[in-house]
């Protein structure tokens, strides 16, 4: 075989954590949801929330951990995780927010709120996709309909919906959270 | 070129015939055909309904299509087999309407359908040359190609590209698409065989069906979503096993290539010979890929007997020894050294015909069972019965070197040689192949053996050592690379690779399959039937018929194996033998 | 005068209703499920006997019940394609993927009230034979899928699942499963593919009808939230006076999200057919009328994707007269009634439910742009037209909505946008992208072409505008 | 056959009208411009589009622009052109543009200056230039090589720059072009 130097690597969206390890916990939850499906790989999603629930991320140790114990391929978990916007591929802040900016939260002013969040927090308000702050804390993310459009604009902070969010609620939703 | 024939079979193995299914009648753009109402899966054998594109090809109407493969599970995901048709409309009775003039009515889909992934139903008219479904074509050609990186010009598959094909029929002149294209990664090396251009691939999921379904090597899949889905292995998993090539000849565009055959020509100018891979035991068959003498790669041809449409990535690689630079391309002889021969008679260059008569002689003059043969199961059939004959006529010693590693469930065979089956049904091969060779090295030691013949083996390798091979007093050696016994040798012939010369092999299931002349012999060299053929006549003094045709005819008289076979009917894909 | 008819939201809302069970059996929950489950066997006239689960699926055709995702299918028809002699076990999934745009409704029913969801379940799941039944619910309901589980092991504790449910001994495993953020999976065989633990890719149709080969390739049927809320209301009241709800063919009621510029943006559970777009909008009871000072430009009656309509619009519509014979009357867009068919001879259709309201502060092209962003984030990428063509159009409005525009933007816009739906892609995402763009592009032609003319002017003048 | 000679007339007869018209056309020659150019010390000034000898060019960053795709080796009516591609290794660090050619070389004694070469080039990377009068001291010297080829070739002014385009693009969306 010719020793080529034109190729690249295969590109990797995923991190390394060198120091991953499944507490019992986790692997115990992990067998108890693949009980839940005749066919393990059903259990995918659900493991890959639990993961991400724990690690705060979904890493390269992960990927292998959950596709060995689904026997299935590492590719076959890190096509989900690639297709489904909610896995995260590297850290997010301890702090996410989720804007929703499709039409009904657009036209009551999603995009408003989130050049405001995006101002507090010193991002860059046109960049693409979801932006941390420099000390990790913060993630703010343009995210799709979030089902709240009759209370718009509406976000996420975590896991918890705020709806009907003004400028003066995203302050405080801000301030809850420490700042 | 992989041929894409729409046949009905589609096996590695050689099934037995399913019954004959029940037929239905459909008509193609308004010329009827009957197809079976089931086919069987590519991948499982399983019938499955017979698909529309499946009649068409029947009614051989082609659709374009790129994710469509008949050898692989169907995804439908391209949408460039897009037709129209109509099915017998139904009355209120539940029986069909009739038309004034007798025929039936039918009643024409409001949608059009994936005709790779909709069954035929009886009655049914399939429409592909319409204006509507023109225009879907070209629209979803228009679509592949907008984020297409349209780098033709440095791309190993174009001229053999279906992007390049269809927009000759379906594309336009000028895009019109004015956005920025998708970038995707480019140049990354999937595999140790595997290039991949992200940006040139179509999404088409081929590779990932063959690779999962047929080679049971889950290692593609997609990342990313929508228009930024990426084709990708698990980075750090190289995708390696022994069927990635294949995934080179399927990929429909130039989104994978083959890293040997990178920037090494251009398709265009290769000339394309129907052989036979040698490599091991299955004879798949392929096509040789040449220019001017020198091979460029090796592609699977489409045998459902054999290969279906693949082959392993050790037999395609398997090549390069044929352009080696230290090809046997001169008859050598060499005097024997302390017999008292004046050594100065070195003078010209010995000649075919004056070697060939010596060597004559000196066969004819030996006394019998002082004579023994060496083959190879990676001589021709032609040539093993030839030698076959030889050994009887001399009342040799023979027998064939056994060549045996590590086979995997699809095309690789542990027998790593090409015809071995012809050696033993020639007669030529001991059973088991190889337990002659001791008789042999013995017979040698005790000096009742004096002269040996050797095809294409290093007798050194095989029991025979080279002291041994000293102590004969003629060692005729044939063979097309150098090694420890043509060096020893008295007389050298140099022979050709399957790729210079015609002939047929006999595969493990006993299937006789031909090979025709891809390049010009090296220097010298010539086809081993040829002289062995020469040789045969001078030893017995009896006409033959010197075209490897002639050969092959009159072995089939005199092998029972091989009766009722002739070269003409033994066709492109070859025929099984009564093994 | 217009109203609400709440009966699956009758309780929600309510103060002191709380979502575990013992507040649902207060108000009395799972009656339903008991009188299902015990239902006897019956003899017909014509001498056959039908089990208790046929007589529920027979009360759910007769019910005339629609399907409230978004097609609008019939359910008892859905139910009756079921290939029950397969031998294969069926399986049963609720829909909670709760993902277009605008809608809101499934929400309030999985927040507020789950058990009458689970017991709706519970009943199709007797009723078709399914022993092992998901709810899918989106990622994000991420609360929603913690009073799911709660609802779950409640309902399991009080014998309402699990096995030998109330000693009938009839057995059914419900879980959750969990998306993660792919609008696709709303689709059913999306859905099943997400739930089989693969990318949410449709499948295509043949072969695999869900009714035939779904989840696992068994025969599977799947049902919107508000579907199976519905189911529990016809086995209470029985098909014929659910029937009685809503108009011919659109029946019983059904949850309205309305958003946008109104007053009163909110979820309104109606009897089909018996509300207008119009009461809708503009009724204190609805909507509430719009904002102060501002008038009607146009609506989008069921979803995102839905084709929008214009204020003002008129449409010819197939009434039936006195006679009782078909005659076309012609209806102004606020007269339309909110219905499945209304909706669909006008040329939308009333989706999963959600009006969009839009007033003339609205700028289309910027209202579309963000529609067709949404598309071109959430095609899933299987098939070419869909794959290509929702971010072709979706950086054409984007260059469209940032100067960069051209004149011929519109047409241009047209004509990828005429290249996807009518059968060319695998599911009706194809459908979903495309019908926006050319009902904005086709509605409000002059504002495309004005806003693109425009840029160009702009351009010509490089004084004005040094970079673009 | 018998050809009827035709008669002469009286003017014909005379003779020397005719040789007088003769030096009429030699006399005017005398005070016409000479055509004859005394080649090689006097040149001929090449029209604009003359098909003179192909040659390969570069581009303004001094990239060899000829990928070898082959299209001219292939169109080349009297095969003139060879070209060796690179082989799988491409050109190490070229980036999007991973093809060059390892060898090119067009054998001018075969060359017809048809100009095929450069209307099939899909790069701009060969054009027929002004040069129409190629010597050497035997055939091998009128093999030209790439480097000569590309020395005589010298820099194209590229408008199209395709492949920067591309480059530039793909950065700006975060890739490696």
């Amino acid at each position: 075989m010719n020793e080529s130097h034109t190729t690249e690597p295969i590109p990797n969206a995923l991190l390394s954590q060198p120091d991953f390890a499944v507490p019992a916990a986790l692997a115990a939850e992990a067998d108890e949801l693949i009980t839940h499906y005749p066919v393990k790989r059903s259990a995918s999603l659900m493991l890959l929330h639990a993961f991400q629930d724990h690690f705060g991320y979904i890493s390269q140790q992960a990927v292998v951990w959950i596709a060995a114990r689904l026997e299935l391929a590492p590719i076959n978990i890190y096509e989900l995780v690639t297709f489904y916007p909610m896995f995260h591929q590297k850290p997010v802040g301890k702090c996410h927010l989720k804007i929703c900016r499709t039409l009904s939260c657009a036209l009551g002013g999603a995009y408003e709120l989130h050049e405001h969040f995006c101002k507090k927090l010193g991002l860059d308000a046109k960049a693409h996709g979801p932006q941390t702050t420099g000390d990790g804390k913060y993630t703010v993310e343009f995210v799709e309909c979030l089902a709240g459009c009759g209370t718009a604009p509406v976000m996420m902070c975590n896991d918890t919906f705020h709806e009907g969010v003004s400028l003066k609620k995203a302050d405080e939703i801000l301030k809850g959270r420490g700042q | 070129m992989l041929t894409e024939t729409m046949s009905t079979a589609a096996t590695i193995e050689t099934k037995p015939q399913p019954p004959p299914a029940e037929k239905i009648k459909v008509k193609v753009d308004g010329k009827e055909v009957a197809v079976p109402k089931t086919t069987p899966d590519p991948v499982t054998g399983k019938p499955l309904p017979t698909s529309m594109i499946q009649a068409c090809a029947a009614a051989n109407v082609i659709v374009p299509h790129y994710c469509y493969h008949p050898k692989l599970p169907v995804a439908g995901s391209c949408r460039m087999c897009l037709v129209e048709f109509g099915t017998p409309a139904i009355g209120p009775d539940r029986k069909p309407i009739v038309n004034p003039d007798g025929t039936t009515k039918i009643s024409r889909a409001l949608r059009p359908v994936i005709a790779c992934a909709t069954p035929v139903s009886p009655g049914m008219e399939i429409y592909t040359n319409t204006p509507a479904v023109r225009l879907m074509r070209e629209g979803v050609l228009e679509f592949l190609l907008i984020n297409h990186p349209l780098d033709c010009p440095i791309c190993d598959q174009a001229g053999e590209c279906k992007l390049q094909e269809y927009s000759v029929d379906y594309g336009n002149s000028e895009s019109r698409f004015v956005e920025a294209k998708v970038h995707k990664p480019k140049r990354v090396e999937l595999g140790p065989r595997i290039v991949l251009d992200d940006e040139r691939c179509i999404l088409c999921s081929r590779c990932i069906r063959f690779t999962r379904d047929v080679a049971g090597d889950d290692a593609l899949g997609f990342v990313n979503r929508g228009s930024h889905s990426t084709l990708t292995a698990y980075p750090g998993r190289a995708f390696d096993n022994n069927y990635t090539l294949n995934t080179v000849d399927i990929c429909p565009v130039g989104a994978l290539t083959s890293k040997d055959f990178r920037f090494r020509m251009r398709v265009w100018f290769l000339k394309e010979t129907r052989s036979l891979c040698t490599s091991c035991a299955t004879g798949c068959n392929i096509v040789i890929g040449s220019r001017e003498d020198a091979i460029y790669r090796y592609e699977p041809r489409e045998n459902d007997a054999v290969n279906s449409c693949w082959m392993c990535d050790h037999g395609r690689l398997n090549y390069k020894w044929i352009g080696r630079e230290d090809r046997l391309v001169e008859v050598r002889k060499r005097e024997a050294e302390g017999r008292g021969q004046a050594s100065g008679s070195r003078s010209a260059a010995p000649t075919w015909s004056a070697v060939l008569g010596e060597i004559s002689q000196k066969l004819k003059a030996a006394e019998p069972g002082s004579i023994a043969i060496v083959a190879s199961a990676r001589q021709t059939n032609e040539e093993l019965h030839l030698l076959a004959k030889l050994a009887k006529r001399l009342g040799a010693l023979t027998d064939s070197v056994p060549r045996i590693a590590a086979g995997d469930k699809l095309l690789l065979n542990a027998d790593r040689n090409p015809n071995s089956t012809g050696a033993r049904l020639t007669g030529i091969a001991a059973d088991p192949m190889g337990s002659n060779l001791p008789a042999i090295a013995g017979g040698i030691r005790s000096g009742r053996i004096k002269t040996l013949i050797v095809f294409g083996e290093d007798a050194t390798k095989c029991g025979i050592d080279a002291d041994l091979l000293d102590k004969l007093e003629l060692l005729i050696a044939s063979d097309i690379l150098p090694n420890a016994t043509t060096r020893r040798a008295h007389y050298l012939l140099p022979g050709c690779a399957h790729a210079e010369k015609r002939g047929t092999f006999t595969n493990t299931k006993g299937r006789v399959q031909k090979f025709l002349k891809a390049v010009e012999p090296r220097g010298d060299a010539r086809p081993e039937w040829e002289y062995l053929h020469e040789l045969l006549v001078n030893v017995t003094s009896r006409d033959g018929i010197a075209s490897i045709e002639g050969v092959f005819n009159e072995m089939a008289k005199e092998v029972p194996a091989f009766s009722g076979l002739t070269w003409a009917t033994l066709g492109d894909t070859g025929i099984s033998a009564k093994i | 005068m217009p109203q609400e008819h709440r009966q699956i939201l009758k309780y929600v809302d309510q103060p002191g209703y709380t979502p575990d069970i013992e507040c649902y059996l207060r108000h009395s929950g799972y009656e339903a499920l008991k009188k299902a489950i015990t239902l006897p066997p019956k003899t017909q006239a014509d001498g056959k006997t039908t089990t208790g689960p046929e007589q529920i699926r027979q009360e759910v055709m007769i019910s005339g019940l629609r399907g409230r995702g978004g097609a609008g299918f019939p359910c008892g028809l859905k139910w009756s394609f079921v290939d029950r002699k397969s031998g294969k076990p069926i399986h049963l999934i609720c829909n909670a993927d709760e993902s277009e745009p605008g809608t809101f409704k499934d929400k309030q029913i999985i927040y507020k009230d789950p058990h009458q969801m689970l017991e709706g379940m519970i009943i199709a799941c007797y009723a078709n034979d399914a022993h092992l039944a998901y709810i899918y619910i989106r990622g994000e309901f991420v609360e929603g899928a913690k009073i799911l589980a709660r609802a779950l092991r409640e309902a399991r504790a009080k014998n309402f699942l699990g096995r030998n449910i109330l000693g009938s001994g009839y057995d059914l495993e419900i879980h959750i499963h969990r998306g993660a953020g792919a609008y696709i999976c709303g689709e059913e065989t999306g859905l099943i593919e997400s739930l089989e633990g693969r990318r949410a890719y449709p499948r295509i149709k043949p072969p695999y009808f869900p009714a035939v080969l779904g989840l696992y390739l068994c025969p599977t049927i799947v049902n919107n939230v508000e579907t199976l809320c519905a189911v529990k209301h016809i086995t209470a009241m029985g098909g014929a006076e659910y029937a009685k709800l809503g108009t011919p063919n659109n029946t019983g009621t059904r949850i309205v999200s309305i958003s946008g510029h109104v007053k009163r943006p909110g979820y309104y559970e109606i009897e089909v057919g018996k509300v207008t777009i119009g009461e809708l909008i503009h009724d204190p009871c609805f909507g509430g009328g719009l904002r102060d000072g501002r008038k009607l430009k146009a609506i989008i009656p069921g979803g995102s994707s839905a084709k929008i309509f214009k204020a003002g619009e008129k449409f010819k519509l197939k009434g039936n007269s006195l006679l009782g014979r078909e005659a076309e009357k012609e209806v102004e867009l606020l007269d339309l009634p909110y219905d499945f068919d209304s909706i669909i001879e006008a040329g939308s259709m009333s989706g999963s439910g959600a009006l969009i309201v839009m007033d003339d502060s609205t700028d289309m092209v910027e209202a579309l742009s963000n529609i067709a962003e949404f598309y071109a984030h959430e095609s899933c990428g299987q098939c070419t037209p869909c794959r290509e063509g929702s971010l072709w159009m979706a950086k054409a409005l984007h260059r469209l909505t940032h100067g960069g525009g051209r004149s011929t933007d519109a047409d241009y816009l047209l004509r990828i946008a005429d290249n996807i739906p009518g059968g060319r892609t695998i599911c009706a995402f194809g459908e979903a992208c495309a019908w926006p763009v050319q009902s904005f592009v086709g509605k409000f032609k002059d504002e495309f072409i004005a806003k693109g003319a425009a840029d160009e002017e702009r351009r010509m003048k490089p004084a004005a505008s040094p970079q673009c | 056959m018998i050809i009827k000679r035709k008669k002469l007339s009286l003017w014909e007869r005379l003779y020397l009208p005719a040789m007088l018209g003769g030096f009429k056309v030699t006399v005017r020659h005398f005070f016409k411009k000479k055509v004859t150019m005394q080649y090689p010390e006097e040149r001929w000034v090449v029209p604009e589009g003359y098909r003179g000898a192909p040659y390969l060019v570069k581009d303004q960053e001094g990239r060899t622009k000829c990928v070898s795709c082959q299209l001219c080796e292939f169109v080349c009516p009297p095969k003139a052109i060879r070209i060796t591609p690179p082989g799988p290794t491409g050109v190490p660090g070229a980036g999007n543009v991973e093809k060059a050619p390892a060898e090119f070389e067009i054998n001018m004694l075969r060359c017809i200056f048809c100009g095929f070469c450069q209307e099939v080039c899909p790069e701009e990377a060969i054009f027929l230039m002004q040069d129409y009068s190629l010597t050497g001291t035997g055939r091998d010297g009128m093999i030209y090589d790439k480097d000569k080829l590309l020395a005589l070739g010298g820099v194209h002014n590229d408008q199209t720059r395709k492949w920067n385009r591309k480059a530039e693009e793909a950065r700006a969306q975060g890739v490696k072009p």
